[in-house]
């Protein structure tokens, strides 16, 4: 009977797994209530519940999420497979009928470096150890790209990935609510009036060599970005080369749904209690919220710098959009855009930069792996 | 590392980061310059493609729009009483 | 010319792989002739004949289907996957409207445990040598439900796996023609003739409450049949939730049609003729009809309670739907109601004690699992 | 183990079994009456959804049974010829 | 900043793998811009962009590249996989309405043992040293069948697996110009205006048992080449048994798109310059072009033959289509035919050989295989 | 080995690899038979199934190909702006 009873949940559920499990019902609420990011944070949450019940060891060597967890995510192949859709999903037409957005993508990502710095200025703080390579894992969160937070942090600080995960997305969602208050006190109702002249077409051909000369410049430059940028444009080139319509299906459906599910809940097996509740989590949360913060700042301050190099053709908003957050952040410049006139459609200039983020965020990653984590992929 | 030294090696990190992803994408602007003047030799005035984001957002064209509303309608019954 | 001689398939046949072989075409053609859970037997027939073919050795450690096998069974993987499909495809409105059914689920699992009996009398005749663990593994193909006993009988019983999943596809294909007479013979016409009350409407909230419902009480009481029911109430989230259409799709189709070729593919290879051909998987195929029929009986027995206490207002012959079979077990009730009566429609009545039963028999794994095969996984 | 032991160790487990699978069945049906009610404190009058295993068994809305019928035999069509 | 230039790609960058990125881009241009085989020749020729960046080591033990090949190839799981969308893909109805033409895919199966030969006189000049492995793996390029080839070279000589991928894949692309020259020398006028009569209607039950008799065939006499045959004949059932409709749908669609992509990028990361930029490979593109042309003409003299012994009733260039290459060979005998005379249509004749040399370079695998690689798969 | 020796074992395998190919495929050509004729005694004048292939080439029948045409157009459509 004593067994019997030992082998409950109840008997052995200790608060730090019922309180997890609860951060888990939270994400899922999120999702299902307020569209927080559903795709990802519905089996994160789920990850987080099924990998805190006692006895069981889902999230174990031998358990379902222990098994993904280690051959999807511990290798780095489920990251750079959505990589790889992503790249298949998305259209730079935008950023190649405009390539000077992409300096737009860069100011950005000083929302992942200022952020670095905070996060090694906690360790001033009694409590607070984050090595190098933590504080690294952590500032990525301010390129607001799922993946490349996943990837990086699986490589420099796998203890730290699920609460970096979690805070990513959460915040990616609450894009809408974070952002437009900063772009409005940068800028000035002239500035956000600026109507941007339509974008150019592009061409077949051009698009179809984008993915090469990004990729060219990586080789050249910082081949420690490859796995990321390689995978990106393969996705991309598999979209616009024409030929090969089932395998760039297979990329943007297929593969990216079934990787998708499987990282969610790898990622949620993070969510164990004694890993996520620690001062260090509260200490990630308010890093997070602080590098989105200063990504949207850095891209609204470059966004008026162009606006003034190019004597009012650029609106400043759309540096907003850099961070990332696709096509989050470009929609909120497309809001915030209307909201001073009705008739100022920015979202498809707000695309180029956007799409620019994601560039900018994966070099950032490749060149926080090559300092912080040594050369090795 | 006392957290001076870490904060010192951030900085490096920070100036060697934004540097690098600045020389990066300028470098990038550059080379995507050269590539749409490239395309526009090479390609002799192919048919220009829109960038696809107008497609993304939903804006397709006009005319064919209620028949795909009225097949679409018609495939998701179908999937749903075929799976 | 004697070593090509001894590399030709006909120099190495031996009797028992012929039989194998065609056991294995027999499974496909009952499969493909007369419509037997197709899904599953075409690739378990398909694989017994591959794992038998001499020389080549496709079983074995370097073969394909020993690959697989190895990845996706001796891991629980593949089965767990199904069961996220399963979830993602089934319905719970019917029971969600009519709780109480669950009894009529609960009681349908006598079959497993008078087999557990019946497997461990067996060892009084000789040549059986039933352990606990092999009793356990043979008694849930009373469950009637294909994944649970792959689960199941990969953990517990590994060697008996093939035999084992054999007789429970087979059997729940042979639902329309064992069930109907236990029916007829326990119930009168009177009782087969109640036409119940139509079923309530259910919201959508209470759709996407009821995964964590089952979840919640599976974590307190029965942790150990957490791997199986927190993959049947993910899918199902996934199904309900209306956020996450992709992921759904992608469970209901991609993931599930692609681990059923494989997984059928795999438990082929277990059908290999040393394993197979003894006098003990006689046993297991008898004691399978035997399982089914108790647990077709002991459904209808609680159902004529359910009737009584009722005052007649509950159809006994619903009960027979609780030992899962989904949906071919509500079909039969539906059939048989007909009979009686052309106008009694029990299809949706019989749907609640039917998915019931899938979450019943995880219940029984679980315990069996927790008692038999120790806490582990 | 003696086949004895064995059977004794079986009408143990059967006990056991039957016993928990009844608890945690009558369990969740008070679980889920309680949910049910909860739901309908919570989501004020939302639209009741019909139980989805109508649709499953085929019958749906009969207005546009017969576009249905049409289209998924193009669909079939369209994906034998394009596969 | 020394150690920061150390850490570009161009202070890494070797001639060597310049060059193979320029293979690879040239392989994704021949895609591309000459409709190349496509869905194999992108994903292969960016696969080797991938692996021969440096530093990143993407094709290495811990790359994503790496890693792929090693599950994937390395235990011959994605050709297999293929091979199964393969089967599920093909419609041998043309090949049961007329077996005969059986004969016609045997003769064409020439290519392979004569390329053999090839490949080992080779030795004689210096700086080639092919092993008996080593030369049946560079055979089997004449068998014009592309998982074949993985499979087998993955086996018998994985070092060159890239240059006979590259070289099976670019020449099965060459069919429409390498085959016709040869067709028109070995054939006059006459002979190519044969009209052959309609083929006869195949019914469904033939084209259920046509699986099951080549895997018994194959198991009784060549059981080395049973898992290719196995997975061809099981996709093949999948499509033709008309209960597994889910099933067949994966076999064609999810898995091969998926396996294709991967084993396309897998491919590729065997481009590495040290071990494609040899005089070997030099060699086995050399080899593999004859061995194509020698498969046509063996083809072709086989389809004169039948031509004699038939009174004239077959059309010799039916014969070219034998070395597979589906659908392009039966294509370029259609277009060849219509040259000749342009009403006669022999696209449907030439399928029956076309689908026969499938299964004549699968049975010739079988045998290097058994011969050359043990009998161990 | 040397080259000679070498050549010789690759003239056996040709023997005995062309060999083999030549009796399977002829092996099959009598089975097939054999089978074509089991299978008109086992199906009693089952309806005859034209060889696929021809609808692989795309001549399937005439009189939905207008609406099959439609369907998959806006299928497409349906398709490229859901997913
Ligand atoms: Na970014
Ligand atoms: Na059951
Ligand atoms: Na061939």
């Amino acid at each position: 009977m004593e067994q019997l009873w030992q082998s409950t949940g109840v008997a052995n559920l200790g608060w730090g797994q019922v309180f997890m499990m609860m951060i888990g019902g939270l994400l899922i609420y999120l999702a299902i209530a307020r569209k927080f990011e559903p795709l990802l944070l519905v089996p994160i949450g789920f990850g987080a519940i099924l990998s805190n019940i006692p006895i069981a060891g889902i999230a174990g060597d031998q358990g379902l999420l222990g098994y993904i967890y280690h051959v999807g995510i511990e290798t780095g192949v489920f990251p750079l497979l959505i990589f790889m859709g992503v790249g298949a999903l998305t259209d730079f037409g935008a950023l190649i009928a405009m390539p000077s957005t992409l300096i737009l993508g860069a100011a950005a990502q000083f929302g992942i470096f200022i952020t670095l710095l905070g996060a090694l200025a906690l360790n001033l703080v009694p409590g607070f150890d984050f090595t190098l390579a933590d504080a690294s894992a952590i500032a990525i969160i301010g390129g607001a790209d799922g993946p490349t937070a996943i990837f990086l942090a699986s490589r420099l600080a796998p203890e730290l990935l699920g609460a970096i995960a979690v805070a990513a997305y959460s915040y990616m969602a609450l894009v809408p609510i974070i952002q437009p208050p900063i772009m409005r006190l940068l800028t000035n109702k002239k500035e956000r009036r600026v109507v941007m002249q339509q974008l150019r077409p592009v061409s077949k051909l051009e698009k179809i060599l984008f993915p090469f000369v990004v990729l060219l410049l990586c080789v050249l430059f910082l081949p420690s970005a490859a796995p990321l940028i390689g995978m990106l444009t393969f996705g991309n080139l598999l979209r616009e080369c024409g030929v090969v319509e089932r395998l760039s299906r297979a990329a943007q459906n297929e593969i990216i749904n079934i990787v998708t599910i499987m990282l969610g809940l790898a990622v949620g097996s993070k969510l164990s209690a004694d890993s996520f509740l620690t001062v260090e989590t509260l200490g990630i949360l308010a890093l997070g919220a602080f590098a989105f913060c200063i990504g949207t700042a850095a891209g609204v301050i470059m966004g008026k710098i162009m606006y003034r190099l190019t004597s009012g053709r650029v609106n400043p908003l759309i540096g907003a959009a850099g961070v990332s957050a696709v096509p989050m952040a470009a929609r909120v410049v497309n809001k915030v855009g209307l909201e001073s006139d009705h008739h100022n459609f920015l979202l498809m200039h707000a695309m180029g930069p956007n799409v620019a983020g994601v560039i900018g965020s994966a070099v950032a990653a490749g060149i926080l792996l090559a300092v912080v984590g040594g050369a090795a992929q | 590392m006392s957290v001076a030294d870490l904060l010192l090696e951030g900085v490096k990190l920070m100036v060697l980061g934004m540097g690098t992803v600045f020389m990066f994408l300028m470098l990038l602007v550059v080379a995507m310059t050269g590539m749409s003047r490239l395309a526009r030799i090479l390609g002799p005035e192919e048919t220009p493609v829109v960038p696809a984001t107008q497609t993304a957002t939903g804006s397709g064209p006009r005319e064919d729009k209620e028949l795909v509303a009225v097949i679409s309608a018609a495939v998701r019954h179908y999937r749903a009483r075929h799976r």
